[in-house]
């Protein structure tokens, strides 16, 4: 073995590396020449030549090509040595039960509520402190939060790809707009109005969609989004591209915070929040909107709802045969999915108290796709995770001001080929089985009510104990908890 | 647990690094400069920057403001009202108070609103009349001409002119829209006598506008007044042109601009365009061209000299004032002296607009814009 | 009646150029199902290169018919690569990946391309050369038909015929052909399933260059954000004439292009697209596979 | 094997408190295509009745039209949920609608909901015997944490029953073959049929697979009060366990009868054999 690595061996296998990187950067170069070494007087229409750029790009792509090639290879050896395992059966025991991850991990821990509770405390003390800058990029990225919960419940859970997500986003901002600017209706009443119509905008979008699937959705929905802006461009009563603005932010029960709390809170307690108060407020709303979200869409995905959702996505054809209404499903996804667009909307009005037809355009709507895509599909922190990084990390290449979107595009291209199922691969909740069947042992359920429980014909006696039926209910919220155990193994014969 | 590393690393990268950035010595005299500089617009953000470049290089030769050199913090709006407030809220959160910016009307407002009246602002290209007449902004000048004086220019020329039938076609942008609205307004009110065969907004950006021009064939105008930007007015004309169309253009000063003449070529010949009173034959200008020349190899954007000048006048009153956090002082100076820029003298009245800053009508003539007497 | 004439002209010319670019949406779409967002992208790519060429070419002496077909072939050629590239870097990796993975890396891909001629050329619009040498002969017809019209028609029309021959007769026509139908099955019968994929996107960017070129002369600008509209423009039209069916492509651009050009003309230029985007929707709900989609039935 | 059962037109009149479903005149014509012509069929309570034929010869076409995946062209299917209840015409009827009047189906290719859970996939069964909405599941009241409870708990037992309870928590995907086909029937039972539908559930298991299958399809049949209608090409099997066999062939029923008389029908031989 050791006459393998003789110092010509290792220059060949140094050399075989080298000779497709250099190959890469001689084809990169040459693309790249005439844009980077041509360019042009426009007054007079002569061009001028410099081959400056040249060699920074040169040495770029010789070193980005050796790290592509060799994240690729380890990339592929990971698969295959998956592969190899699986095929040998080494680590396949199904009884086993899905791999903790990181997650279960420490949702699953018994510290899961302490983490909880940190985690809260600290998005609670964040805006204290931190500067106003960063409580707008803290608002900024909770809205896309929701928008890309709300997304995940159209794309991720249903599998309908939705490109017109902003639509119902503006429709939300403007409910709120032009109902306050033409009525003076306060940000509490707008709220749920812009969830609601929303809604309503997304049932009105599902009744003609009903039939479609796929990428005729993606374009229809496409259209539908790119209408709603033409629309709002072209009204009188929306102002047109002027927008509309001095929208009023929030109230506090009827107080208004644009100003004069802070003059209290400095001249009275000498506490100076460095901020308008109106901000902190609204960032509080937009994290309770946030929680609540994630509530709801966790229990969604783990209903009977959900679960019909689910199965749409999974195989259209079996979740009809199994009694399951498409059509409902369908449109119930649509509607749910826009309401938390119209609820983000309404929240973004106010944070931003200007608002015109240019903010809705289809990149905002392929933003929000990129944060459920690049975040996780269906998975609740890979899609919180997602957002943070498409409305931060731009944000933060602000250092490199003019080549930030430049760098935002080629990292959605590498995070796509080297992470494809997004960063937090979305996992299903665990059900752990309580019963010890099988050798006539009483199961828990027959223990706990004193009387067999009948199968197949009918549903289980509905005079079981309330005690039971939560402990199952909380098996689900438990569930990833649960997941650690092995569930107790039933005996495995070919039938009973 | 690696991916627990993972996912503090992008957590911590995403919101604490900007907390920490903020704090830096003040070594320097900081100015902020918000606007596009990316986009389809960035060209004219760009040439704000250039302006406040230059304005600073020459303070910088003469040993700065207020005793030390003076330093731009730059960041892009791409004229989008949303980054605007972003990018606000960033130079706010920097301490900044002397702002230039931002580029375009929208922008702007949505950035007043985010900058909350906390800091000095001055922009050199958003002519929106609401900006400094709704009075929300006490804090906001700009030394641009404001939009209501060039449809009521644009509609004297009709009337002189003698044409009946007229045509109003805009970019459906804010700045387009906002003036196309306003001249429809002054003819109702003023000459109800003239007819508007065509009011309508045209997609930019599009691959043709042919079925533009074949509306205006059909609607026999005899004057096309455009509003919104030269890039979307030197192809509208170029494809009139080569389908024989002869009706008269008007624009504002968004044609006005020498780019709309090297784009449309020959079809600009005959175009009109009210734009802001020649101000580049005074030594200080030739100066500044000149030296534009050397740093960019190429002739200065639309509104660099209004960024220049306003920059000078801003530094001025800091000069006087002494400190750059008192506003209202500054706002008192801005409104109360007349500063000698590159522009030419520059002071603010009450509600911010500048004073003497004038739109005239011109005519391209041989590849120039020429005054219309 | 002139005034239609005038519309139905504009909106042909129009269609024609969407159905270069929707071209190849529609074959990449027929072949690995991916909604290739950077094809826009290519398009401008195309354009610029063309710019560039011309003022190269034009220096050292060219001029009239050499100067534009050499100009054409040039662009050609470097949009070709670059599609290539694209495919190389941001779509192989992926095959066999979720069908949203390739999407969300081709607008990245858009993203960074847009960004790329920006930084390495320039922000603002530029002027384009008008390459199409003068032909007297339209003199009578000069208000409704002129030269850059009839070289768009006249590009469309032979580049249609040569890729339907090229899909119809040749070896590579038919193995992506069998691709389209099934990937797996094509494989197992021996068709190097990388070649055809890269063979589909370079012809996709000739046709998207050329079409650069084009709406280059027409609009006499070209700039780093234009293709994004009618990237999605040629999008609609693919989609509405059956994603993935050649000549449903061209059907469902010129469709598009005479409803655009008919609604700006008869109704309002402010409501045009919104007017064609609800013909689209309309149009699908009545026919959900597209105007020559096969209809599909569920195989269960 | 009585005589009865030889008349089927006669049967469904006569005699319908012994059938539990019945197909009649079902045709269905795909363009000038005519995959189903005019094909009467009837199934008897709690029995295991065969659907063979060469392939292409319309069976799978005849499970979609019945269980309205697709719409048959003519013809009706009526279903007597139990003797002294009335019939009800599923003609018509989308797919989940006749699934909640209880028929329930596999497929012949494998229509799993790969990323999902084994119980998921069971639960998703249950989907049409459950009630809770939107309301609910956000809402989590006690109903339908009770309902979650009681159908989570169904399906763990019928998952015990037929041996999947210790995959519960894979992903279906995972599965291995044989299990996933098991699994499929199981999901079909979750729903609670009156009739289940098998498409070639034998299809790519071997021999010891099958013979599994065997036993499973008889107590399914004894356990769970269901009748079953069943597709398949293996013919041990589908002599065994079936107590009456219809033979398609070109979209026609050829015949019908006992398994015995099946066996040696010169039609079903010509069919499957081909003329000489």
């Amino acid at each position: 073995m050791s006459s393998n690595f003789t110092a010509s061996n290792i220059g060949r296998l140094v050399w075989s590396e080298i000779k497709p990187a250099l190959l890469a950067t001689f084809w990169i170069c040459l693309l790249a020449f005439p844009l980077m070494t041509l360019s042009i007087n426009p007054t007079n229409q002569t061009y001028s030549f410099s081959m400056a750029r040249i060699p920074y790009l040169a040495g770029g792509t010789f070193a980005l090509s050796i790290i592509w090639r060799f994240f690729l290879k380890r990339r592929s050896f990971q698969v295959i040595t998956k592969a190899v395992h699986q095929s040998e059966g080494l680590p396949e025991d199904l009884t086993k039960g899905p791999k903790p991850t990181w997650l279960t991990v420490v949702m699953g821990s018994k510290y899961r509520r302490q983490g909880l509770i940190v985690l809260l405390a600290l998005m609670v003390v964040l805006p204290f402190i931190s500067n106003p800058y960063s409580v707008n990029v803290l608002i900024t990225c909770l809205i896309y939060v929701t928008l890309g919960l709300g997304l995940n419940v159209v794309v991720g859970v249903s599998g309908l790809l939705n490109l017109g997500y902003i639509a119902f986003y503006a429709i939300g901002a403007y409910t709120y707009a032009l109902l306050n600017h033409y009525f003076g209706l306060s940000f509490w009443i707008c709220l749920p109005l812009g969830g609601l119509t929303a809604t309503l905008m997304g049932l009105l979008l599902g009744f003609p969609v009903i039939r479609l699937s796929g990428d005729y959705l993606a374009i229809v929905t496409l259209s539908f989004g790119e209408i709603t802006r033409l629309v709002l461009n072209n009204l009188n009563i929306t102002n047109g591209p002027r927008g509309i603005s001095y929208i009023k932010p929030p109230g506090f029960f009827g107080l208004d915070l644009n100003g004069a709390p802070k003059d209290f809170l400095v001249n009275y307690l000498g506490v100076d929040p460095g901020m308008d108060v109106f901000k902190v407020f609204i960032y509080f709303i937009i994290l309770a909107l946030v929680i609540l979200t994630i509530v709801c869409v966790f229990r969604l995905e783990n209903s009977r709802l959900g679960r019909a959702w689910l199965a749409m996505r999974e195989d259209e054809v079996a979740c009809q045969a199994m009694g399951i209404n498409r059509t409902r499903a369908k449109l119930t996804a649509f509607a749910l999915g826009s309401t938390w667009a119209g609820l983000a909307g309404v929240v973004f009005a106010s944070q931003i108290t200007f608002i015109n037809p240019a903010s809705f355009s289809f990149l905002g709507s392929i933003l929000i796709l990129s944060i459920v895509v690049l975040g996780g599909m269906g998975s609740i922190p890979g899609v919180i995770l997602g957002a943070i990084v498409i409305t931060a990390l731009p944000e933060q290449l602000r250092f490199f001001s003019q080549y930030r979107m430049l760098l935002f595009g080629a990292l959605m291209v590498l995070m796509m080929v080297f992470r494809p199922e997004g960063l937090i691969k979305s996992t299903r909740v665990v059900h752990m089985h309580t019963l010890k069947n099988g050798n006539g042992n009483k199961t828990k359920l027959e223990a706990l009510t004193g009387a067999p429980p009948e199968r197949a014909s009918s549903p289980p006696a509905a005079s079981q104990s309330p005690g039971q039926a939560n402990s199952q209910a909380n098996g689900q919220a438990n569930g990833l908890a649960n997941g650690l155990a092995k569930p107790p193994q039933g005996p495995t014969g070919e039938s009973s | 647990m690696k991916t627990v590393v993972k996912f503090l690393a992008i957590f911590a990268l995403a919101f604490f690094l900007p907390f920490g950035a903020s704090a830096q010595a003040q070594e320097t005299t900081r100015i902020g400069y918000g606007g596009a500089l990316l986009g389809d617009l960035a060209s004219y953000g760009l040439s704000n920057l250039y302006g406040l470049e230059f304005a600073v290089a020459q303070a910088n030769a003469k040993g700065g403001l207020l005793g030390k050199p003076i330093e731009i913090v730059q960041e892009d709006d791409s004229c989008i009202p949303d980054n605007a407030a972003k990018a606000a809220l960033k130079l706010a959160s920097e301490n900044l108070t002397l702002i230039l910016g931002h580029t375009c009307s929208g922008a702007t407002r949505s950035a007043l609103s985010a900058y909350n009246n906390k800091v000095i602002m001055i922009s050199s290209s958003a002519t929106e009349i609401s900006l400094t007449d709704d009075g929300a902004s006490p804090y906001f000048f700009r030394t641009t001409p404001r939009d209501d004086e060039q449809p009521r220019l644009q509609l004297n020329y009709i009337k002189q002119k003698g044409f009946k039938k007229i045509a109003i076609l805009h970019d459906k942008g804010d700045y387009g829209s906002a003036l196309a609205l306003s001249l429809q307004a002054n003819i109702k009110e003023q000459a109800p006598e003239l007819e508007i065969v065509l009011f309508e907004g045209v997609t930019t950006g599009e691959v043709s506008y042919e079925d533009v021009v074949s509306m205006l064939r059909n609607s026999q105008a005899e004057v096309m007044v455009w509003g919104g930007y030269h890039s979307d007015a030197s192809k509208l004309v170029i494809q009139m042109r080569d389908k024989g169309l002869e009706t008269v253009v008007i624009g504002p000063d968004g044609l006005y601009d020498q780019q709309f003449i090297t784009m449309a070529g020959a079809a600009a010949e005959g175009a009109l365009a009210t734009g802001q009173a020649d101000i580049s034959g005074t030594d200080a200008a030739k100066a500044a061209i000149a030296d534009h020349h050397t740093r960019h190899q190429e002739e200065p954007g639309t509104y660099f000299f209004y960024a220049a000048g306003a920059a000078q006048a801003l530094f001025a009153a800091v000069e006087k004032v002494g400190n750059t956090t008192d506003l209202d002082a500054i706002k008192k100076r801005l409104q109360e002296d007349t500063v000698e820029t590159v522009m030419g003298p520059v002071r603010f009245d009450a509600k911010g607009d500048v004073i003497g800053a004038k739109f005239i009508l011109y005519e391209v003539k041989d590849g120039k814009f020429v005054p219309v007497n | 009646m002139t005034y239609f004439l005038d519309l139905f002209m504009s909106g042909l010319t129009r269609g024609s150029i969407y159905a270069l670019i929707a071209l190849g949406y529609t074959m990449v779409y027929g072949i690995i199902a991916l909604i290739n967002f950077a094809h826009g992208e290519i398009y401008m790519i195309g354009a610029f290169t063309a710019l560039l060429a011309s003022l190269v070419l034009s220096s050292l002496g060219l001029t009239g018919w050499g100067l534009l077909f050499s100009v054409a072939a040039i662009a050609a050629i470097y949009s070709a690569m670059y599609g290539w590239t694209v495919e190389r870097i941001a779509y192989r990796p992926l095959r066999g990946a979720s069908r949203l993975a390739p999407l969300i890396s081709a607008i990245g891909m858009s993203f960074f391309l847009q960004n790329y001629v920006q930084l390495a050329q320039t922000p603002n619009f530029m002027l384009f050369p008008d390459l199409i040498p003068q032909m007297p002969f339209l003199k009578p017809v000069a208000g409704y038909l002129n030269r850059t019209q009839v070289m768009i028609l006249l590009f469309t029309i032979v580049s249609m015929v040569a890729l339907t021959f090229y899909i119809k007769y040749t070896k590579m026509g038919m193995a992506m052909r069998a691709v389209a139908q099934d990937i797996t099955m094509a494989r197992l019968s021996g068709v190097n399933i990388d070649r055809v994929i890269s063979t589909t996107f370079i012809i996709g960017s000739v046709l998207a260059a050329l079409g650069g070129v084009l709406i280059g002369c027409s609009m006499r600008q070209i700039y780093f954000h234009m293709g994004f509209l009618a990237g999605m423009k040629a999008f609609t039209a693919a989609v509405l004439g059956g994603i993935g069916s050649i000549p449903g492509a061209v059907i469902g651009a010129l469709i598009l292009g005479f409803a655009e050009s008919f609604a700006a003309g008869y109704i309002s230029s402010s409501y045009r697209d919104v007017v064609a985007f609800i013909i689209l929707i309309i149009i699908l709900i009545f026919r959900p596979e597209g105007i020559m989609g096969q209809a599909q039935t569920q195989k269960v | 094997m009585t005589a009865a059962t030889d008349r089927p037109q006669s049967a469904a009149k006569t005699e319908s408190s012994d059938l539990i479903l019945s197909a009649l005149g079902m045709s269905m014509v795909f363009g000038g295509l005519v995959a189903l012509n005019n094909v009467d069929l009837s199934i008897e309570r709690d029995s295991i009745t065969a659907l063979i034929g060469p392939n292409g010869s319309g069976k799978t076409t005849f499970f979609n039209c019945v269980t309205g995946i697709y719409k048959p062209t003519r013809g009706d299917v009526i279903l007597y949920p139990a003797i002294d209840l009335p019939s009800i015409s599923l003609k018509g009827k989308p797919a989940d609608v006749i699934t909640h009047q209880g028929l329930a189906r596999t497929f012949q290719n494998i229509r799993l909901f790969n990323n999902l859970t084994v119980l998921e996939n069971v639960l998703i069964g249950r989907h049409t015997r459950m009630k809770a909405g939107l309301w609910g599941a956000l809402t989590r009241n006690k109903k339908t944490r009770q309902e979650e409870a009681e159908a989570i708990e169904f399906s763990f037992e019928l998952l015990v029953t037929y041996g999947l309870d210790s995959m519960a928590n894979e992903l279906a995907k995972n599965l291995p073959y044989g299990d996933q086909r098991r699994l499929e029937i199981v999901r079909a039972l979750a729903t609670e049929p009156k009739v289940l539908l098998l498409d070639e559930p034998a299809a790519g298991l071997n021999i010891s697979e099958t013979s599994a299958l065997r036993d499973l399809i008889s107590n399914i049949r004894e356990n769970e009060k269901v009748s079953i209608l069943l597709i398949e090409h293996d013919m041990s099997l589908v002599m065994t366990v079936s107590k009456k066999i219809y033979v398609f062939d070109y979209g026609r029923l050829i015949a019908q009868g006992p398994p015995d008389e099946i066996q040696r029908d010169p039609k079903v031989i010509k069919a499957y054999l081909g003329e000489d």
